[in-house]
């Protein structure tokens, strides 16, 4: 019950076979042309890149809501930040090319800005926006946590202070004169360290960059909770002040797997920009950190490749939904949503939990 | 923000040099104008072992809550030992510097195994970087075993703590209290719920830990209270301050606490 | 193939659907006016709809797959302008078309996509040069009320520098944002009042969305009539209206490229086979639909694609492109209207009508005949000399 | 100059004649601007029973002309031969005179001239307002001679201003000086930018010191009144917040239910309240004004039966799952939205105030407090009167809350806790009609309303401590005036992240909101 | 009054109650006596339904109960006194006293007896204090005032002297006495402390790993056989 089952024989050998697929993907997609019966369409490669960074979001939210009981409404923030950092890189790398052939994007020129403000500075480096991708979500968690927990603040005020937050965000990165394209954001991006971003070779090292990266967060994940700290981090999510009479500083634990959860939902951000070719405000609209919450409570909250298998499992629909039955997906959408949560309490993972036992 | 000594190893330098570990002075607690505990002054020696029993609504608990954290007192000071003053300190400092604690009602960690209430109790570095690096040293896992053997949850230890019965929840709680190692022992009725044998057991336990540690136990189960007094202290509470206060035999035959408490 | 498939790509759901869905509609509309003639190059034309529900992303997801999965030769739609941004590079990529039906900031220009709606001089400088005319009521001050985003900032800067060509002083323009969904125009609507009073003002409204109806009932409550501080608004028209008692609102103004209630023979077509469309396929509240700029833009988009794709005897992309420049069509706003080839703008008249207690718009001004757009607004510095592709 | 004119033809007109002149009428049906405003003024200056009656048609749209320019006003399908007053059939190829804003201004100007001595004290209220904006010198005589007549208290006060402000312009020192003076208890701010020119620019020293003081006197009652202007929107913002969040605060803050459908729930009241009024206008139109009154206890009872729906299939299974709630309610969300989307279209549909909620009473001489949001203040403050009696003051409240705290003892004491969890949760869903109702007074009516009001009702009610219904009421006090303090400052956009941010600040005082619960029993 | 046959009841795969039978009269003093964890608690919520049984039957009064909701137990006349209190935490320990007239209606259900103030002064003193902020103690005697208050046939004690201090033990112990005397109540005991249950019971029960071991009337409550059962 607490500890995942899921990892068991069947769970690893599932993992290592779901991996190679997914690798496999962009490789069929390269070698066999369109219409040969292994082609695997670049359509189709494009949108599981896609899906892999919502999974990998969805698997950081889990590691708070799902093991340390703290249900953030605001991770879309930490997402959009990541999407952000990476987003100066590429826009920056767009050069001269861009509408009005200046070296600052459109919009800045748009505003008569003369020169980047001082919070561009450094990011015309691939390097620096990588730091800032991993910093920049996981400074504002941590100082955002730190006095959020040491207030002791719990349940559903601190989800309704992070929502607050994401939704101060938006607004704010709404704003023409915030510096980030207001809300169209950033798009139309050319290349990514000197290769042009629309190239199949490209697309392909991007999607596999994503793989390799969730794969690597979900054994960090699983390490994480399967040491002495997951119970930690769990009998905080019962009973936070119990701990505290055994002599543990629920404080550092909850800021530890927030900031760790931040950073992750970053990086899956960052990911999500050059593969998706936009990034702006509305990612960070309520609802969207909502949804993200909704993936992992599909997938099964407190497992770990439950959000991901949510992640996928509601985009995926999503995306068959809105093509195929453009005026009803919302219906089954919805309806799938109250099934799971009437029939399968632990979420999709439960499903195969339960064939399992 | 005094995290300084979050989590680390009970601090060494507990200064008990006058011979007493806790010091309750004119502690008063107000709770919207009623006075739950006043000018309440106390103190433990070391190794002693202090019944505490009073009414209910003394302030028992209450006085328990200042001496953990849980409650701040509106006035009066609280010392462990010569130097620490907890009403200064956070729940977890105070849980480190070597106070543990039973609670009235039975509070374990429902979701976790019996396995893993012990060892989230166990002594050690509780800080993150150790927690997230820490193996459980065969030492550590004998240690497991013998309080598991003591509280007679031996063979349960894979089942969920939630699931025990109330007794049971006691005696986990005991157990977790013991893998603390703490200087200063709490207990809040440990034998309510308990049969009349397990009552036994549960003195018995308490006689072999006296001297050890100290220990302050609030009953009202009056054999189990003169079977541990023994010879020493039972102090009387009655609206938040000190009754009486003397041995049991002295302390029962007070008008007042037949008034007030034993009845008649 | 025997049919030539078509994408439709407006929200369906979410805060867009309240626009895009009539768009859609249309289209359909449209494509089934085409087939029932005999469709295109022989072959019928195959509507492929999808929903991107108000999601940025998606849409650019949804404009990949229907190119690359379904490989429609052309695709119609988006409303908002992040939305075209955020389909532009897939277009590109895989170089196909895409006809946007709405009115926009400029500031853009793309081979692969053809603008049937209103650049900013063929809709906000005629209104607000109306505005400062003798018939329009002489405005000295102006409040550019706005939506904040990329349209409407943009819009209202082009307006101030125009403004301030015609002499008008920084200290008479009073430009105000509000977030997207904001409903409560209270202290707004009192500013706007305590404006007025340094001397005549008008309002220039680029708010969009569902905003649009607090504003006008707070207006319409504030007692703030169009004969005292009239409003000209850029996104409203007779289909945000009718979610509106207009009562209060007689006098407010708008400014398009078609309104309702221009009579003329292709417009009461126009109409006509609108409402039977709707009574046919039975939409919502089919007996009360309206149609509006953007769904004739759509319509005019959809045929000029159609006879540009028969004068190219092809679908190929470059084709229909080099195809559609110069293609005329008879407008339902009255004109001829025709696809500059330089720019892939249409050229369009303009209409300003007064709000009517039917919801319908009364036509005040119009230009003589269409206007070339300029997507790059000469009062934008460095704008020169940009009007090509 | 024609105003003058137009004064002059009113001041010394004399009997009215019975019809109107052909030719002052003719160029009203032609296209040159000037020339109808120009006929407008001399219609105006007839000053009869007929020119009144033409020009209110002609406000009204209801004025046509024939291809040949005569013209003719129609009503019930008749039509009144303006010139002669003859009425008969509609004659053929009528088409509507247009008029546009300029020329109904000018309309507007001449009905109020003609207003002024009108017989209706009303009429003439009107007019003195009216004239208050744009009175001129020349206008003088006729408003002293208005004056003279004049026999009730306030438009005789408020004509003195108009004559003040009229004589403004006066040539004649003194006289300025006068009226700078009887000006010093205006409240009427368009006179700002002639007072100040008067400040710094008048030849006459006093009159430029008397202007200073006016001037003074004019801005810090100006101040004044946008200060309880402020007070005043906020109380009104905040009353919109209470009512979107008092549902809320029976679901989510006493159910502990996470009700993401809760802005549906709104929304379905609002549509309620859009049949109810389709039905008054098809069946009982002369009682439309009233159809509120229809409206409120329908959306209460059709928003309770989608809630007593919901809670039976969905929500029941949930208790003790309160963050499974969040994924199934989104769900029943989204399959609202849809339904009424699919049944209704995706457009705003169009709810109107009834006439006696349009328009609003002007206090402090310009500030305008709308009918509709007055109504809305009290109708919320019974509404939370009504939900604490019942929650404190009944035997269903005490059961509501017991089973909120412990469902299975409130079973073991008798209590049927699957009856109180149906009953409550559509009280709530009942409360969020009642507030739907209100909302349609105020904003769109789509089938996303909900979506626009879900996040700020959380707020509101988290911010107030959950389950606290004093809370709610002070939390939506609290964020609806420091939104419109902050807001003529900030900006909208900057107000509204302020905002967040003092939210976000504020739980870090009060972890438990505003109104924590407080001891053991907290936790 | 009361007849319980044969029930049974799992948590799980863990069988808990194993064909447990009972029988108990009105007037009559049960007490059911087993060491920790053998089943007790679950035997009373059984009873409460409160969980259900898997198998046998539960009659009061002829009336077989076995399938009714808590909520019409209660209604039909049984009142529990659960281990543990459950008192409601946020409600006035005045509001938790009229929630034990729920089953009442009119003007008795708005009235609370001067007699549960004789009994429990304390609770009259803290009328307006909320349930939760009670000492241990005093939420005890708040559950017994609230379960009396409700005058049920039968009332379920389990553990009623937990963390009361001993005087109001006698005094509860008198009630009960009362209670059986007055001759129209039945009264089912659990209880750890074996003197208070051997002065109160008429009769007794012993369960041992979810079963009947003993049972017999007051008397031989003493005997060795008994009191193994009892012992670690
Ligand atoms: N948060 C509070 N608000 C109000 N009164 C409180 C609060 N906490 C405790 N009290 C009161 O303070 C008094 C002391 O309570 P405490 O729990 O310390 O008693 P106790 O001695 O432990 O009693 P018991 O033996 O019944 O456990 C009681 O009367 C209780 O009602
Ligand atoms: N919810 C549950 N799921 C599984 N097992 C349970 C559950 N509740 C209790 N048990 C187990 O059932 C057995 C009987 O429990 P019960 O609470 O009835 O004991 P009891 O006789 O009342 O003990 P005590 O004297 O300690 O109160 C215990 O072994 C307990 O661990
Ligand atoms: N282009 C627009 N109206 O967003
Ligand atoms: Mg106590
Ligand atoms: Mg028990």
């Amino acid at each position: 019950m607490n500890h995942p089952s899921l990892f068991s024989r069947r769970a690893w050998t599932g993992i290592v076979a779901a991996t190679v697929l997914l690798a496999a993907l962009p490789l069929l997609n390269l070698f066999f042309a369109d219409g040969h019966p292994l082609h695997v369409p670049s359509y189709m490669v494009s949108l599981i890149g896609k899906f892999m960074c919502y999974a990998l979001a969805a698997l950081a939210l889990d590691m708070v809501w799902g093991y340390a009981g703290i249900l953030s409404l605001g991770h879309g923030v930490f997402f959009a930040l990541g999407a952000y950092a990476h987003g100066m890189y590429l826009m920056r790398s767009i050069g001269r090319e861009g509408v009005y052939q200046s070296d600052l994007p459109d919009f800045m020129v748009f505003l008569d800005w003369k020169a980047y403000p001082w919070y561009w500075s450094g990011t015309d480096s691939f390097w620096v926006a990588l730091a800032l991708v991993v910093l920049v979500p996981g400074v504002l968690a941590f100082v955002f946590g730190f006095f959020a927990f040491r207030s002791r603040i719990k349940g559903v005020y601190f989800s309704i202070i992070t929502q607050a937050m994401t939704y101060a965000f938006m607004l704010l990165f709404f704003r023409n004169n915030t510096g980030f394209g207001g809300n169209n954001g950033f798009t139309d991006f050319k290349r990514i360290l000197g290769f042009p971003i629309s190239a199949p070779g490209t697309k392909a090292t991007l999607y596999l960059v994503t793989l390799a990266v969730l794969v690597g967060a979900l054994l960090l994940c699983r390490w994480i909770v399967k040491s002495k700290l997951g119970r930690v981090l769990q009998a905080v999510r019962d009973s936070e002040s119990r701990l505290m009479f055994i002599g543990y500083n629920p404080l550092w634990f909850k800021l530890f797997v927030w900031t760790l959860s931040a950073v992750l939902c970053g990086i899956a951000g960052a990911l999500y920009v050059p593969q998706v070719g936009i990034i702006n405000p509305s990612e960070m609209s309520p609802a969207n950190s909502i949804e993200m919450v909704i993936w992992a409570a599909v997938g099964g909250r407190g497992t770990l490749l439950g959000p991901v298998i949510g992640a996928f499992s509601v985009n995926g629909l999503k995306s068959w939904f809105t093509g195929a039955f453009p005026n009803l997906w919302l219906f089954a959408l919805g309806l799938i949503f109250i099934l799971v949560t009437r029939y399968l309490p632990r979420g999709l993972a439960g499903l195969v939990r339960k064939e399992q036992a | 923000m005094s995290s300084m000594n979050d989590g680390r190893i009970a601090l060494q330098g507990l200064d008990t040099t006058h011979g007493a570990i806790l010091y309750l002075e004119e502690i008063s607690v107000v709770f919207d104008g009623f006075r739950a505990l006043n000018k309440l002054s106390l103190d433990i020696s070391v190794g002693e072992l202090r019944c505490i029993i009073g009414p209910n609504g003394a302030g028992k608990t209450t006085m328990m809550d200042v001496i953990t954290g849980k409650t701040r007192p509106t006035s009066g000071t609280a010392f462990f030992g010569q130097t620490m003053d907890l009403s200064r300190m956070s729940e977890h400092e105070i849980a480190h510097a070597g106070i543990g604690r039973k609670f009235q009602r039975p509070t374990v960690f429902e979701q976790h195994t019996v396995f893993e209430n012990l060892e989230l109790a166990m002594k050690m570095d509780k800080r993150v970087r150790p927690t997230l690096f820490a193996r459980l040293s065969s030492e550590q896992r004998g240690k497991i075993d013998e309080i598991l053997k003591l509280i007679r949850l031996n063979g349960s230890e894979q089942r969920l703590a939630g699931l025990l019965s109330h007794g049971q929840k006691q005696w986990l709680e005991i157990g977790m209290l013991l893998m603390q190692e703490p200087q200063l022992i709490l207990l809040d009725e440990p034998v309510a719920g308990m049969s009349d044998a397990e009552t036994a057991r549960t003195a018995e336990l308490l006689n072999e830990l006296r001297g050890k540690h100290s220990i302050m136990v609030v009953e009202h189960d009056m054999g189990f209270v003169a079977e541990i007094a023994q010879q020493g202290v039972v102090t009387v509470l009655h609206e938040g301050s000190v009754l009486a206060q003397g041995r049991m035999d002295e302390v029962q035959a007070d008008d007042r606490v037949i008034e007030v408490y034993l009845g008649r | 193939a025997d049919t030539i498939k078509v994408g439709i790509l407006h929200s369906l759901s979410g805060t867009m659907a309240i626009s895009e869905t009539s768009l859609k509609d249309v289209a359909l509309m449209t494509i089934d006016e085409i087939n029932a003639k005999g469709g295109v190059l022989g072959k019928k034309l195959e509507p492929v709809v999808v929903d991107p529900a108000s999601n940025w992303p998606l849409f650019a997801e949804k404009a990949r797959g229907l190119i690359a999965q379904d490989k429609v030769s052309v695709v119609f739609g988006c409303w908002t302008s992040v939305s075209r941004k955020s389909v532009l590079p897939v277009f590109k990529e895989l170089n196909s078309l895409l006809f946007y039906p709405v009115q926009y900031e400029g500031e853009e220009l793309e081979k692969n996509v053809f603008y049937t709606g209103a650049a900013p001089n063929q809709q906000a400088i005629p209104a607000v040069e109306y505005l400062m005319s003798k018939e329009g009521g002489s405005a000295k001050r102006f409040v550019l009320l706005g939506t904040d985003y990329v349209y409407p900032r943009t819009t209202n800067k082009i307006l101030r520098a125009f403004l301030k060509s015609k002499g008008v002083k920084e200290s008479d323009i009073d430009e105000v944002y509000t977030p997207f969904g904001h409903s409560d125009y209270q202290t707004i609507v009192a500013n706007i009042k305590k404006f007025a009073a340094g001397g005549k003002t008008a309002v220039i409204s680029t708010i969009n969305g569902d905003s649009n109806v607090p504003f006008y009932k707070e207006l319409g409550n504030a007692g703030l009539k169009a004969t005292d501080v009239p409003v000209v608004a850029f996104s409203v028209g007779e289909e945000e209206l009718r979610g509106v008692d207009t009562k209060p609102l007689l006098g407010h103004l708008a400014a398009w490229n078609y309104f309702e209630s221009v009579k003329n023979p292709v417009n009461s077509d126009f109409i006509k086979k609108w409402k039977a469309y709707a009574a046919a396929k039975k939409l919502p509240n089919a007996n009360t639909v309206v149609t509006n700029d953007p769904m004739e833009a759509t319509y005019v988009g959809i045929h000029m694609w159609a006879q540009a794709v028969e004068k190219a005897k092809s679908t190929d992309t470059d084709k229909v492109i080099a195809a559609m420049g110069g293609q005329t069509f008879k407008a339902p706003s009255g004109f001829t209207l025709t696809m500059d080839a330089t720019n892939h703008h249409l050229h369009k008249p303009v209409f300003i009508g007064e709000i009517r207690p039917d919801g319908q718009f009364n036509v005040v001004w119009k230009t003589p005949g269409p206007v070339r757009a300029n997507p790059w607004s000469p009062f934008i510095p460095g704008n020169e000399g940009k009007q090509k592709l | 100059m024609k105003k003058l004119l137009l004064l002059a033809c009113l001041l010394f007109a004399g009997v009215a004649r019975a019809a109107i002149d052909p030719a002052v009428l003719a160029p009203l049906a032609g296209d040159d601007p000037d020339a109808r405003v120009a006929a407008i003024a001399n219609i105006g200056a007839l000053a009869t029973d007929d020119a009144t009656r033409l020009l209110t048609a002609l406000q009204n749209g209801d004025v046509y002309a024939t291809p040949e320019g005569k013209l003719y006003i129609v009503a019930d399908d008749k039509a009144t031969d303006a010139a002669t007053g003859a009425t008969g059939p509609l004659p053929e190829g009528l088409d509507g005179v247009m008029i546009n804003n300029r020329l109904r201004g000018a309309i507007e100007e001449a009905l109020s001239a003609l207003k002024m001595f009108s017989p209706e004290r009303s009429q003439r209220l009107a007019a003195a307002i009216e004239l208050q904006k744009s009175a001129t010198l020349s206008q003088a005589p006729l408003i002293e001679k208005a004056l003279g007549k004049e026999t009730d208290a306030e438009v005789r006060d408020l004509l003195r201003l108009v004559a003040a402000t009229a004589n403004l312009q006066s040539p004649d020192a003194a006289k300025r000086r006068g009226a700078v003076e009887a000006l010093a208890g205006s409240s009427n701010a368009s006179l700002r930018p002639t007072l100040q020119a008067m400040v710094s620019g008048d030849a006459d020293p006093s009159v430029r010191i008397a202007a200073t003081q006016t001037l003074q006197a004019l801005d810090s009652r100006l101040a004044r009144t946008e200060f309880i202007g402020n007070v005043f929107y906020g109380i009104s913002l905040a009353s919109v917040l209470l009512l979107a969040a008092l549902g809320l605060a029976i679901t989510f803050g006493l159910m502990g239910i996470i009700n993401m459908a809760h802005g549906e729930l709104l929304m379905i009241g609002a549509y309620t309240t859009y049949l109810c009024q389709l039905a008054f206008r098809r069946w009982a139109p002369d009682a439309l004004d009233w159809y509120l009154a229809a409206a409120l206890p329908a959306a209460f009872v059709v928003t309770a039966a989608v809630g007593i729906a919901l809670e039976r299939t969905v929500i029941r299974w949930l208790y003790g799952r309160p963050l499974e709630t969040l994924l199934a309610t989104w769900g029943i969300s989204l399959i609202l939205m849809q339904a009424v989307r699919t049944i209704f279209g995706a457009q705003n549909v169009e709810v109107a105030n009834p006439s006696w909620m349009s328009g609003g009473v002007t206090v402090l001489g310009s500030l305008v407090l709308a009918y509709n949001r007055i109504v809305i203040i009290v109708f919320a403050l019974l509404v939370v009167a009504g939900v604490w009696l019942i929650l404190n003051k009944t035997r269903l409240g005490l059961f509501v809350r017991a089973v909120m705290q412990n469902r299975r003892m409130a079973g073991c004491v008798g209590v049927s806790s699957a009856k109180i969890d149906m009953m409550t949760f559509g009280l709530g869903s009942g409360i969020a009609g009642l507030g739907g109702v209100a909302l349609s007074q105020l904003g769109n009516v789509g089938p996303d309303l909900g979506q626009g009001y879900i996040v700020d009702s959380f707020m509101v009610v988290v911010l107030g401590g959950v389950g606290q219904l004093a809370g709610t009421v002070i939390a939506a006090l609290g964020l609806g005036e420091a939104n419109k303090f902050l807001e003529p400052v900030a900006g909208a956009v900057l107000a509204k992240i302020a905002i967040l941010i003092f939210i976000i600040i504020f739980i870090q005082k009060r972890p438990q909101g505003l109104f924590a619960m407080k001891g053991r029993s907290a936790e | 009054m009361l007849q319980v046959e044969k029930i049974n009841q799992y948590y799980g795969a863990a069988h808990t109650l194993r064909g447990v039978s009972m029988e108990l009269e009105k007037g009559k003093c049960m007490a059911l006596l087993g060491r920790n964890g053998v089943g007790k608690t679950t035997l009373l919520k059984c009873l409460m339904g409160v969980l259900p049984v898997s198998a046998g039957s539960v009659k009061l009064e002829g009336r077989d109960i076995t399938r009714l909701p808590p909520h019409q137990r209660a209604r039909a006349g049984i009142a529990y006194v659960p281990q543990g209190r459950e008192i409601f935490a946020r409600l006035t320990v005045e509001e938790n006293l009229l929630m034990g007239l729920a089953t009442h209606s009119g003007k008795k259900a708005s009235t609370i007896k001067g007699e549960v103030y004789e009994l429990f002064p304390v609770l009259k003193e803290m009328l307006h204090r909320r349930g939760g902020d009670l000492s241990g103690g005093q939420q005890q005697q708040l559950a017994i005032a609230r379960a009396l208050l409700a005058e049920p046939k039968l009332i379920i004690l389990d553990e009623p002297t937990e963390g009361i201090q001993p005087s109001i033990i006698k005094d509860i112990g008198n009630v009960i006495r009362l209670l059986r005397q007055r001759g129209d109540m039945a009264i089912l005991l659990c209880e750890q402390y074996f003197d208070f249950a051997h002065e109160l019971a008429d009769q007794f029960i012993v369960l041992s790993r979810g079963e009947v071991v003993a049972s017999g009337q007051q008397a031989s409550m003493n005997d060795p056989e008994v009191k193994r059962h009892l012992a670690v």
